[in-house]
């Protein structure tokens, strides 16, 4: 079950993962992007830090909303869009009544899918979203699915995104967007342990 | 890195604001945004508004095609990166005369998405947009199952004629019309060599040796379809102009508008030696550009290398809108 | 060496074909010459004829700037050499409407005394000749006992004013006159971050770590007055600003025209950023340029760097030539 | 005594040095110029070259003017006008009737100097020529002086060309127009030991 605090500490985490693996995000980003997958996420995520700080006691559907906006008006690129979608979607279901994480991520990963037209297997953040729903709603979700999940994206031929413009020679590179849904699902994981 | 900046992560906004108070009488800047419109708003009156952007680095574009008869206005992402919904809402919301507004969209997932984005925003406000999203890089295939082919420098023709006509006084959906008429007929390739070094990150794209080039590079130093050594300007002619015949049946029947554009650091010493060997390969297929320009206008950083657009002039039309004057920075 | 050119020997005629056959509409090539001149030539009858020329490497100077308003003719030397005397000769004749014609020359001695030979030339054709000698480089000490400054950016004002005086009916006279007025409040320093590799030597004119950057270089990569490591633009616009300002004495209570000017591979992002910076730095001064441009116009090939021009406009008249109307390629 | 065909084959000498020295020419003008003389000088020489061809059978004056004409017109910068005037120079002094080689040499130095504006000491040619001259009309000159002469360059701060820019930093470099300045005069020897 998400709330408005658990979510803020969610975010709060997948913050300083992203903080912390920018160079690296954005080294990914480059041999089959532009290179900018780290800086974006990073300016996004310090947004959403900052349009947080005064949201302690917000509700649910608040802090989403209140995510969606700063990632849809800092990141740009793919990812912004994405990410901001999906969090604009979970605000949309919470609004509707439902505080039901996988209802939620349902929610989310429609949005992604809807705004992206990319599928499984493109080699997207979707690659990522798609099994870790799919756990979540049976209840197994663990670091080793988010981590397969991630890994899964390096045998793929992307379809979508810049990475597409290679076609085969996208071949044996994690896709930076898995990587970084990656983390965010790591936040999570680490949330519901507490 | 060896630039002349200060905190990388500031280079946009401080671009964006030597640009505009260098040339108040063409631009001026949306509060809290990085959205520029076109200072003479007289200009605009009762005219479809023309929206194009992107991401920053390459300039002039697009804020530098800004101005009567061309764009009316022009929203910069960071580097590389599309803009955000909320700054391309804004623009539409800035340039709409309740004419409606039209994009221009180079076809990148992200400036898709953001633009799309911004155009829903903008319809919630009962503003008319439609758009186009241009993808004239024959370097990469086109396929309905992928991302498609990128949008590159022939974006500044789109530009070009639909400013002339919305100048003209045309409708959206005339507008509209005349973009997807005018799309398949514009094609673009490159050859790169050497990459842009975006500032937050520091590195060049990609690393080629020191007699190396690379065809096909796109403008965010997206990777091309073949590295090889440096070759004479004449064979790197022969190269991109083959690939664009291929692409577009040239035929000395038709007539050409013709882009020579530098990615950045390329000198137009090249440009013009490039263009000279282009204008001896056009003759001997009979053909000589109805119009044509050469200059770094769709840069990539500091991107050496340059591009060829060839636009296939299949409406005479097409050539006066070309022709038609304009009162922008970098046209 | 990697550029797309062909044999490096014949650089300059291919390119000065590629530009003239590429913009016929402005620039036509005198036969057997590398002078251009201005196909608009109803636009020149009963006028002075302005005409420049120097090295080629410096594109889109001298004939970016042919057209109405401006130069009349251009006459393009081997790269970073003077012109020779007979193609300047030839410029003077073809440009002369019988009112006399002006040169404008950069103050390098081979350009000087190939120019002086020309004006020999045309003088026993009883054609009236004046000349300016352009030394805007404030990075070289005056002295009557030396070559004294050179001609660089600055040119481009020079350029501008008379070509806009000549349209406007001056005599040759009243153009030297002119001249002499303005030459003094023109000042350009420099910065390089990079050199200029000449096509048929191969390799720069002179090497710079990779964190490293050089104050007043010319635009044949002369050197200048001191290296130091690179600093945020902030820092390089404080040292060729305090530069200027010894030199001009900026005064708020003055009007400046400023030329911010890219050396031909520094990407328009940095020369933007630099203007931001400067424009913040004479605010401080109660300075607020009544007349600015920012792009690569006097360059030195793929030399990395920014010069900064400053022209007082201690004669109201002066600004409205800088805004007249011009037809040019690069201006 | 200077003949049509003795300037003939003392131009083609020169030209042969230098085209075998023109990267070292253009090496001596990079450090305190712009790195083309020997390039200027090449491209000038072989239209002297092509220019005298045919000028087998034309007297003094007419080789003096073509070897003049040919370098005004092709070499450009600042040793064109100034070796040209030297041989336009020798073209008057001829005409008027002089085969005397002090007396052509020394209306070419006077040329040479009345069109720079420079003086024995700017580190330019001119500090070749004087010396050779004086040698000249002593009647002894040899490789010796030529030699001393371009070396008595090195030492000097630059007032003239564009090594003057340097000022002082010019000190410690030969002036590349001097050491072609050599070559002429050695060639010149060359000649005249025949
Ligand atoms: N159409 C799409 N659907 C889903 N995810 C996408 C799509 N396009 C791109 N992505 C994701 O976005 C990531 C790239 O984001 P980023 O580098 O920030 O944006 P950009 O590609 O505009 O530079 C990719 O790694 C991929 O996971
Ligand atoms: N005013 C002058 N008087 C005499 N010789 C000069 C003068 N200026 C330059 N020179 C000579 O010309 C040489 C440079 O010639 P070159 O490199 O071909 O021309 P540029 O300096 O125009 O590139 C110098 O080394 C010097 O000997
Ligand atoms: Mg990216
Ligand atoms: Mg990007
Ligand atoms: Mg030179
Ligand atoms: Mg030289």
């Amino acid at each position: 079950m998400l709330t408005a605090q658990n979510t803020i500490t969610w975010l709060d985490k997948f913050g300083d993962a992203i903080e912390k693996n920018k160079a690296y995000l954005s080294d990914l980003d480059t041999p089959i992007g532009d290179g900018d997958h780290g800086n974006n996420m990073a300016r996004g995520l310090t947004a959403v830090k900052a349009a947080l700080a005064d949201k302690d006691d917000a509700d649910l559907t608040t802090v989403f909303k209140t995510i969606a906006m700063a990632l849809i008006s800092k990141v740009g690129g793919a990812s912004g869009p994405l990410y901001g979608t999906a969090f604009l979607e979970m605000a949309k279901a919470s609004k509707a009544g439902t505080t039901d994480l996988p209802t939620l991520l349902a929610a989310a990963l429609a949005g992604i899918e809807k705004r992206g037209g990319a599928e499984a297997g493109d080699k997207t953040m979707i690659d990522v979203w798609t099994p870790v729903l799919a756990a979540v709603q049976a209840g197994n979700l663990t670091q080793a699915v988010i981590d397969d999940a991630v890994e899964s994206t390096k045998p793929m031929i992307a379809k979508k995104g810049r990475a597409s413009y290679l076609g085969e020679r996208s071949v044996g590179h994690l896709d930076p967007g898995a990587v970084s849904s990656g983390y965010l699902f790591t936040a999570l994981l680490e949330v519901e342990a507490n | 890195m060896k630039k002349i900046i200060n905190d990388p992560k500031d280079v946009v906004p401080e671009m964006v604001d030597g640009l505009v108070r260098a040339y108040p009488q063409y631009l001026k800047q949306l509060p809290d945004t990085e959205a520029m419109v076109r200072s003479d708003t007289a200009s605009m009156a009762g005219k479809v508004g023309i929206v194009s952007g992107g991401g920053s680095g390459h300039e002039p574009t697009h804020a530098g095609f800004v101005g009567k008869g061309m764009l009316s206005a022009a929203v910069a992402g960071q580097v590389f990166t599309s803009p955000t919904p909320d700054q391309i809402y804004a623009a539409i919301k800035a340039v709409d005369q309740g004419k409606g507004v039209f994009l221009v969209i180079k076809n990148y997932s992200g400036d898709v998405m953001n633009f799309d984005m911004a155009k829903d925003m903008a319809e919630m406000d009962d503003i008319d947009v439609k758009s186009v999203v241009v993808d004239d890089d024959i370097a990469v295939e086109d396929s309905l199952y992928t991302q498609g082919r990128r949008g590159v420098a022939g974006t500044l023709f789109m530009h070009k004629v639909l400013g002339a006509a919305a100048d003209q006084g045309a409708s959206l959906d005339e507008l509209d019309q005349l973009a997807q008429a005018v799309l398949p007929h514009i094609n673009t390739i490159a050859v790169a060599l050497s990459a842009a070094t975006v500032p937050e990150v520091g590195k060049p794209g990609f690393e080629l040796a020191d007699d190396e080039i690379e065809y096909g590079v796109g403008i965010h130093s997206e990777p091309g379809y073949r590295r090889e050594k440096i070759k004479p300007s004449k064979d790197l002619v022969a190269e991109l102009l083959g690939k664009l015949d291929d692409s577009l049946q040239l035929d000395q029947s038709h007539q050409y508008a013709v882009l020579v554009n530098g990615m950045g650091a390329t000198p137009l010493m090249e440009q013009y030696v490039f263009s000279h060997d282009l204008l001896d390969a056009l003759a001997e297929k009979g053909i000589k550009p109805a119009f044509m320009k050469v200059g770094s206008y769709m840069t990539s950083i500091e991107m050496a290398g340059i591009s060829l657009t060839i636009f296939d002039l299949t409406d005479a039309k097409w050539l006066d809108y070309l022709n038609y004057p304009v009162e922008t920075i970098a046209w």
